[in-house]
């Protein structure tokens, strides 16, 4: 279980870890793009930031608003492709998770469910366009496949990130249909996609974040 | 980087207020929104066209907001294309009952993100259309894929489609128009140097000192192939025998000609350029109706140069004609 | 030397040969002569304008070569001066019965060449006279010396004698409008980078990374001094104030502002410039009456700018907003 | 005496020379001025150079003729600054020996005595302005003061380029008054003005080619 804070707490490790990888992630849209996706990403999520402030300030423990707040800061502030498509996550999700002040294992499969349809939605990419959705649909395959399994939460979401990790490495061996890399063609071959990067950090941020929360927790999973 | 700039992350807005500075008679910028309007807008019953993307591509697409073309320009930041909440802003100012017609570049981010503000303003009841541009032959065309990008020849579909919705077209009729300038539009561009986007600080790629960047995009994406720099006869020749291919223009048939200068290409090279593409179509018996030469969509400081065709009719030869009076561009 | 060329020796012919090929329905090239002339001239009843110098300054000059403009505009080699015979032919073209004013820029090249060729035209019973353009501040101005050089201030003089002209002015009283555009205009002008002349292949003058130069001139002539990059408030500021230093603009008056960019600079940033000038010009009361911004006297890919104010009477602003015609320039 | 054919050697001589200083003359202008007046120099003797060909083709012999067809060359191929100066001194000259078939010393003080006047009534510029004048006047001084002495005709002419070769080094030290340069104010001075160095040149080919011919004739000077 993640109360709202814990939620906002994650929320704002995204923003570092973004901002971390800024060079990062904009050296390799250069390569395959317009050497852009990490400084609009940084500015998107720096915006968060200050919502975030806001939300604490009025005590808001809705994640679903929590959410819907993020993906819309998201929309008006990243631009480019990845805002629309980050937003739309985002904002998808906070609709699984209305009304909830804690989420649980299954609340995130909803939410990454709910984020994964909003980018196929607004994208209308699909697996193997090398896009986002390579790193975002084997992490929620994983998700969908342990509904009946036995499984600890934080071995759960650390598989999850390492589905998100293999997907975003398989993008680097195919061609790009959907997005900038796509005007390429055969060149974009052989280059890791930008946005599958940013989908699998932010999924890592997850797992790590939530690990360092329930380390914190002497009840454990 | 040596770039005339205060602050790499202000560019887009100072930018705006010196442009709002500079031409107060065609334009007015909404506050607190990168928007840029026509001055006495909403005009009514008359169709709105909106148009926009990232910026560095000066004089598009505000140097085009006036009479007998667009009247919005929604300007993101650089390279980047503008998020739906300003495209909301642009079209609430300037939508009217006849609707509003969005002339969009075919790139993912700028699609998606117009296509959010036309979901939203559906939502308040303001009837809108879109078209979406995609003249760059240098990219191989596929349902498959994103398809083709959206580059100069944008300009054609602005002073087209503005001139239909100045003439009372309906908003199906202004769309139907842009989109026959769409499909009979066709273009390609190469550079000789890269630009540097200013919150980047440096090159987005590189090119030694005898080489050239065939069929690149407008924001420095890769294009085609490299090359050793060739002379401006063969390299209008590569360019145009590629645009040429992808049209089926008979001998007799009239075009519109425009040889776009990507930033730092002096004039006196565009002509040169120019020089070529009449002898080429001259020699294939094809009519040059009318042609452009400048900066019409530009890509920061970058060297290099595009070529567009539009295959005319009577319809759009008298479209292309109709008076335009914008900041950057102005028919008479 | 990255150039859109074929052949360093032949630019200005092939560049000629592209203008004409662009532009049919406003001029024609004279035939073996580099020449560019109004498509129906000679006007007959009117005064003709005939302008010119070294090219490389493109749209200067032959982009202003139409209605309410230029009659005639010879182009030389780059950067110098056409000769006599050249100039000769021209106003042998467009001479009217009312005349012909030629208007030079004040470099002694222009100055001797289109002298002679207006000695030689005189023995021809044409009649002539002459305006020498100096409105660069950089440059001490003196009777001993050859005095200020003429920039981008010249496109007010084309513009303004070229209306007085259309407005049915004999050739003494264009001659006096011209001059007193002359007298009230100041210009100066800074590089960030510098420009390779075909010919020479290799830039005039380097700069480092970090370095621009200041005042320097549109033929890459060296400055008033060299110094580090400053922001582009502050060179606004610093130009500006050399300008303003040099006029007598009181609180409330009216001016004409041109921020024209020198070849590669994007217009975002001569837009970011413009913003800084509005900024000052208001703060010191004066009025600004209409903004130019965008490349006017170019030096082939120079990056840098300059900045030109005109003082302006009801006289001048009659005269600056009259209808204008002309590829580069159009007022409407 | 030069006869018509030895003028004519002289000219082709001058234009060699000036082909040979293309680069040096074009890198001094580009210190104080704009970096062409070799290219124009070049440009406009090696249309002279073809006019020479016709010029013997059709047998003129008239040195009065041959110097105006030599400045009108230049008028209408150099352009810029050296092409009205040099096309009007060429033009002066040839007023001083319209008609002569041969050329003395004292023919050559008329020529260079309408060069000058000509440089000086186009350009307006007087000794010390840092043009080509510094050059052309103290040479034209030398032929005036020796009006009366005994003097060997090649020491004469040494004697003549050597005040233009003074006069050229003496414009490195002083500010220029006239053309492009002075545009510079004091940041011209420390650089020797190309003018003055391409008239040096053309004075220093006059005494060389001169001496080769007369070396070649036995009756010497
Ligand atoms: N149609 C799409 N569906 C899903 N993801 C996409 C699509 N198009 C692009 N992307 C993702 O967006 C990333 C690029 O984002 P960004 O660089 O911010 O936008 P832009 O391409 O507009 O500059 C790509 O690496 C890719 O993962
Ligand atoms: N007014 C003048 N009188 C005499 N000589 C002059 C004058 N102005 C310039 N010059 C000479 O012309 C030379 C420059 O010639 P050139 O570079 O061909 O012309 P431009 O300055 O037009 O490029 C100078 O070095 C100087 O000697
Ligand atoms: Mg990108
Ligand atoms: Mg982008
Ligand atoms: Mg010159
Ligand atoms: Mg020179």
């Amino acid at each position: 279980m993640l109360s709202a804070s814990d939620v906002i707490y994650v929320l704002e490790k995204m923003g570092t870890v973004i901002a971390e990888n800024k060079e990062y992630l904009t050296e390799l849209d250069s390569a395959i793009g317009d050497a852009d996706h990490g400084i609009n990403m940084t500015k998107g999520f720096d915006a968060v930031k200050s919502k975030l402030e806001d939300i604490k300030q009025k005590n808001i423990d809705n994640i679903g608003e929590i959410l819907k707040i993020t993906g819309m800061t998201l929309v008006s502030t990243v631009g480019g492709a990845a805002g629309p498509l980050y937003g739309t996550a985002f904002m998808k999700a906070a609709l699984a998770v209305m009304g909830k002040t804690e989420v649980d294992i299954r609340d995130f499969q909803n939410i990454m469910e709910g984020a994964l349809a909003g980018v196929k939605m607004r994208g209308k990419a699909e697996i193997s366009d090398k896009t986002m959705v390579d790193a975002l649909e084997p992490a929620v395959n994983i998700l969908r496949e342990s509904k009946d399994k036995e499984l600890n939460e934080i071995e759960l979401l650390n598989n999850v990130r390492l589905a998100a990790l293999q997907g975003m490495e398989y993008t680097k061996g195919i061609q790009a249909r959907k997005g900038r890399a796509s005007y390429l063609g055969a060149r974009s071959i052989g280059h890791q996609d930008p946005g599958a990067t940013s989908s699998y950090l932010l999924l890592n941020t997850i797992y790590q974040t939530v690990e360092e929360i329930k380390g914190k927790d002497i009840n454990g999973g | 980087m040596k770039k005339l700039i205060n602050n790499p992350d202000f560019v887009v807005e100072e930018m705006l207020a010196g442009f709002e500075a500079a031409y107060p008679e065609y334009i007015r910028k909404l506050p607190f929104h990168n928007v840029v309007v026509r001055k006495a807008a909403p005009t009514k019953g008359k169709v709105a066209l909106v148009s926009g993307g990232g910026s560095g591509h000066e004089p598009s697409h505000g140097g085009f907001v006036g009479k007998g073309m667009l009247d919005a320009a929604v300007a993101g930041a650089v390279f980047t294309s503008p998020t739906p909440d300003q495209i909301l802003e642009a079209i609430k100012e300037v939508g009217t009952e006849e609707g509003v017609l969005l002339v969009i570049k075919n790139y993912t981010g700028d699609v998606m993100n117009f296509e959010m503000a036309g979901e939203m303003a559906q939502l308040e009841n303001i009837k809108v259309a879109s078209v979406v541009i995609n003249d760059d032959v240098a990219v191989e065309d596929s349902t498959w894929t994103t398809g083709r990008r959206g580059i100069a020849g944008t300009v054609f579909v602005h002073k087209i489609a503005g001139a239909k919705a100045e003439a009372g077209g309906t908003l199906e009729e202004v769309k139907e128009v842009a989109e026959k300038v769409i499909a009979n539009t066709r273009s390609m561009g190469m550079a000789l140097t890269p630009c540097i986007v200013p919150a980047a600080g440096k090159p987005t790629f590189t090119l030694d000192e005898n080489e050239m960047e065939i069929g690149m995009g407008i924001h420095g994406e890769p294009g085609t192939h490299r090359d050793a720099i060739k002379t401006a006869d063969e390299i209008t020749e590569h360019l145009l025998s590629k645009v040429l291919a992808d049209m089926s223009l008979a001998d007799g048939e009239e075009v519109a000609v425009m040889v776009n200068g990507l930033g730092s290409t002096p004039l006196m090279e565009l002509f040169i350029v120019n020089r070529k593409v009449k002898e080429i179509l001259t020699e294939k018996g094809i009519n040059i109706y009318k042609t452009f030469v400048g900066e019409y969509m530009t890509s920061l400081e970058m060297a290099g140069c595009s070529i567009t065709l539009l295959k005319l009719n009577a319809e759009l030869k008298e479209l292309l004609d109709a008076p335009a009076d914008t900041p950057a561009f102005k028919i008479i």
